[in-house]
């Protein structure tokens, strides 16, 4: 808060859980349970056996029907992932083009139903041009990047719905 | 001088060059696997970029994904720090081929010297001593007993397709060379389905000391004296430190010497160092040069106070050497040890895993480059080193004792570390009295274990 | 979560746990469970063995001579205070002697009973003798230092049942 | 030399003793008050000891406590750090008569140099220039005006009893003088009952410029160049660094000898501090020696090589300087941060409490004092320095580049620091081109906020 002007955090923050971790140590807590809508941090300290030998008793409950944890999530994905869509992630660095060449019509748009041999869009890196697959059924329901915008690894290109 | 650099590498080496850029005004761009998401020095850079999964051959050895990246970043030039693409020719003529400056070596200097044979040759050529060996292989037993002859036992038997050991045998006498080869020929015939052989010079305890070199395009090379890195184990070193101990100061200037000939011969720049064995009559022979900057040329910017990063960006820039050979003083003395993620107690095996306490040691004479924090999680899909831990002191003695204070110092909890065999090692009489050869760790220390 | 009302601290705003915790260790209390709609803090503290209040079940072995912050009590109380005594408590740095000069009786032994203005003890430093007086009543259960030993400020030098 | 030696202090300096003691092979004996109870650098000293209460004056001020742990703990000598009971003759005087050895000066020159008038004599009898003054209290207003002359306008009017700055007027003309005197004496007759005055010359934006000093007990006394430490807020440094910027070499010279002399003539050994002001004409005047070791030391340790804080125990257990003054070479420069536990959007408020997060900045040319760790509880009794941040860098601009690259790493969380005013002190162009006196903070700094 002095130097780090943070946003707040949710329960995979590693640091918030060090922090509780700590106090609870400094202060001889034996339980925390914070409870923010669906998200929970719950730690319980002490009252193990003592060959427990794991790096620390933290135990934390979510609900399961939470993104997995895979560390806290970061640049891409860029908006709020929908539970029930799959997404079409770039698997590779490079420039995104919808269109297979200027003046063609896109590869796909919303409402396209996709196997997972159609080819959605094209990434270029180094000249050289890579046909994506949607690599999924369903009907497309967000183009989630502009034409030739510059796409990292894993950026969700495409959400899908399979349930069409 | 360039805007934006892309650092095409991870960790501490890739935190040293965003800090560089940092106080040359120069933008980073640092790239990232998924396997180094969210690590804290990512934040440090101008930029970051997804390049790939954790596995190294999709990430950081991709050269498509990393000049793509540099590409979108519009950078004018790539660090390739060391490991990885560093000495990898090819990477940086593609770089050169899309106009973006690689900092390094020219890719045809690191060729020739990637090349074993061709850097002897060269070596040659310049003067440089090298361990006498065969220059080819061995046609009969015959041509085997003289050639020992003439090098003088001990000897080495090698297989041409060798590595990791296999095939090769230590020659004492003319007996055990004839054993040897046999037993020689019959592993690398089944080991490599070659069973050719070479011989070479065997050097007994040798200590590993290399000469730090900067050289810009113009052809001005100069060397910053030298490192002592003969406490390895299994090879890997351990410790580093400047100046050697107990090296005449003859040895010493003619090592640094031959080091920028050869350095000239293979039409060098940038930064690089040349590796040398030391016997134990302080004659010394050429081994290879690491065309790339090295995990420990801090233990030179101590002792020199050339910032070698800073040197680099500027010789790849295109500026010239800013000052002359009799410019570079070396003054005190400097101590690096590696700390890795590691447990020394089962056999070093690799500790990765959640950092909950980091407290790394300070005050007077210490330096610490590490991209550690506490809350960091050290990856398992990396080399385990996560903190380069150093002092710079007016003498040796004083080296050692504040070293062993840092070492002291030094709280990490949640992984395994090397830090508790440096407290060991800073200890020991032989390190004390500069006795240490490339395979004391394993001739006195896994015993004790 | 971020919701408009910026001030009201969050279940997961570390510092607000941090002050609940310090209430909690300055009152005493062992358990505080708050709720506002689907949030929730809920802390306990204590509650399990005394074995276990080590600095916390982490991985590595280190030499105890090595800094960690606030490594639960330390020094002077050399022994486990019990909770019904009173301890009479070094007000100084120096020398502790048991009676007022070599061959006389200790001032106090166990099972003596002491006023607020008893003297207890003498403690010596730079050659000045200070007495030392009990400043409380009850009965001497034990003596906590040996003649002549060096004593801290709060070493322990007597406890008391001040029931009797 | 010492087998042991108890440290009269807590906090950073405590820590920074500990460490010298540690590298020298000599055992530490730490006190603390039961506000620094727990504290982690406590565990680095070989025995720590409690000696009171969290108040100073029950603890690290009371002596007969101090020497009775010394005692109990048998040691040798003790450290008083700054602060504190450092500048304390009696006792030194006191240490004397136990037969334990004070590292510091002698009781004499510091009661000597204590006394501001007897220090001014001392000055004056060495040759060294001191501020014009009225030699004196004032007898009339005609005697005012003669004395105002002599030295120049603008001159200063202070309270012979004062302090705090009561009783306290700059005169810049004839007519402000005699209106100065008369409500000078005003306040000062109200505030201390003695209506008292002298005169001194005003000196405007003045630079404070220190010069090291080392000397041992017999009577061989160098100097260690200077600190500018002119960015003062409210006369506390905030800033200090060596050299002083355009500091004309010839003033800077000037300058060192003149403290030599005065330690000279004052039998002066131990480490200390001769301050000076300096005008814009860099014409310098003597202010005070500060008899012990400061804070900033660190800086000086950066540009000279010389450990401080072990020459000043080699110098109290009777060793001889091991240097001359033509050894002692200053090179590159060094800068450091006052890393204060305070608010600086509230007033520089203290904000003493728990640290959360500690994440100190590392890599090339940082060093940093502190006895901080995450978890560290920062009490509210003592003064608010949490961390010395120092950089070292081969010119002033890289320093800079250096410092802020540093500060930007830094991150402090669980209470609030002065990381962020040193942030943008280091980006200040007045500071950067070297024109910042001791009232640039007030004059410039408090309006923007």
């Amino acid at each position: 808060m002095a130097d780090d002007a943070r946003k707040y955090p949710g329960p995979f923050d590693v640091r918030t859980v060090e922090q509780l971790v700590l106090l609870m140590s400094e202060y001889e807590l034996s339980e925390i349970d914070l409870r923010d809508g669906e998200q929970r941090i719950a730690l319980r300290r002490g009252g193990f056996s003592p060959a427990a030998s794991a790096p620390a008793p933290v135990e934390m409950a979510r609900p399961a029907s939470l993104p997995t944890p895979k560390a806290s999530a970061e640049p891409p994905p860029p908006s709020q992932p929908s539970r029930q869509l799959t997404e079409i992630k770039s698997p590779t660095v490079g420039t995104f083009y919808a269109q297979e060449k200027p003046g063609s019509p896109p590869y796909v748009a919303v409402g396209a139903r996709v196997a997972p041999t159609t080819i959605v869009c094209q990434i270029e890196a180094m000249k050289i041009f890579n046909e994506i697959q949607a690599e999924c059924n369903g009907t497309i329901v967000e183009v989630c990047v502009q034409n030739k915008e510059f796409v990292e690894y894993g950026t969700v290109l495409f959400r899908v719905d399979p349930n069409t | 001088m360039f805007q934006r650099i892309l650092i095409a590498n991870r960790g501490e080496i890739a935190l040293r060059v965003i800090r560089a850029c940092k106080e040359m005004g120069i933008e980073s761009v640092a790239v990232y696997s998924e396997a180094d998401r969210g690590a804290p020095y990512l934040d440090l850079a101008d930029q970051k970029i997804c390049i790939g999964p954790a596995t190294a051959s999709e990430s950081y050895l991709k050269i498509p994904r990393l000049i793509s990246a540099a590409e979108a970043a519009d950078v004018q030039a790539i660090h390739p720090g060391y490991g990885f693409l560093s000495e990898n020719a090819h990477f940086a003529e593609v770089c050169r081929d899309c106009k973006i400056e690689f900092i390094g070596p020219p890719p045809e200097a690191m060729q020739r010297l990637g090349n074993k044979n061709e850097a002897r040759k060269l070596a040659k050529q310049a003067g440089v001593p090298v361990v006498p060996g065969s220059e080819g292989l061995i046609e009969s037993d015959e041509d085997a007993l003289r050639l020992a002859k003439e090098m003088d036992f001990p000897v080495l038997i090698k297989a041409a397709a060798g590595g990791g050991g296999r095939g090769m045998r230590v020659a004492r006498d003319e007996a055990s060379l004839l054993s040897g080869l046999v037993s020689a020929r019959q592993e690398a015939e089944s080991a490599f389905k070659d069973g050719s052989l070479y011989l070479e010079k065997y050097i007994e305890q040798p200590r590993h000391v290399e000469v730090q070199l900067l050289g810009d395009r113009e052809g001005h090379i100069v060397h910053l004296w030298e490192r002592d890195c003969s406490l390895q184990r299994r090879h890997q070193k351990l410790v580093e430190e400047s100046p050697a101990p107990n090296l005449p100061d003859k040895v010493r200037k003619a090592m640094c010497d031959a080091a920028v000939r050869l350095a000239k011969t293979a039409g060098y720049y940038s930064a690089g160092t040349c590796e040398f064995l030391v016997d134990k009559n302080h004659k010394f022979y050429f081994i290879e040069v690491n065309a790339r900057i090295q995990v420990e040329h801090p233990v030179t910017e101590l002792v020199t106070g050339i910032d070698l990063i800073k040197a680099q960006i500027r010789i790849a820039a295109g500026e010239k050497l800013p000052f002359a050979q009799r410019d570079i003083v070396h003054r005190g003395c400097a101590i690096e040890c590696r700390i890795n993620a590691e447990n020394p107690a089962i056999n070093f095996r690799p500790s990765p895993g959640l950092i909950t306490r980091w407290q790394p040691p300070g005050g007077p004479g210490v330096r610490l480059d590490s991209h550690a924090v506490a809350g960091y999680r050290v990856p398992p899909n990396y080399d385990s080193l996560v903190a380069k831990l150093l002092v710079y002191q007016p003498t040796r003695t004083e080296a050692l004792a504040c070293m062993r204070r840092a070492l002291d110092e030094f709280v990490v909890e949640g992984i395994h570390t090397t830090i508790p065999i440096h407290r060991d090692i800073m200890r020991l009489a032989a390190f004390r009295d500069g006795l240490v050869d490339t395979t004391f760790i394993e001739r006195t220390w896994q015993k004790k274990s």
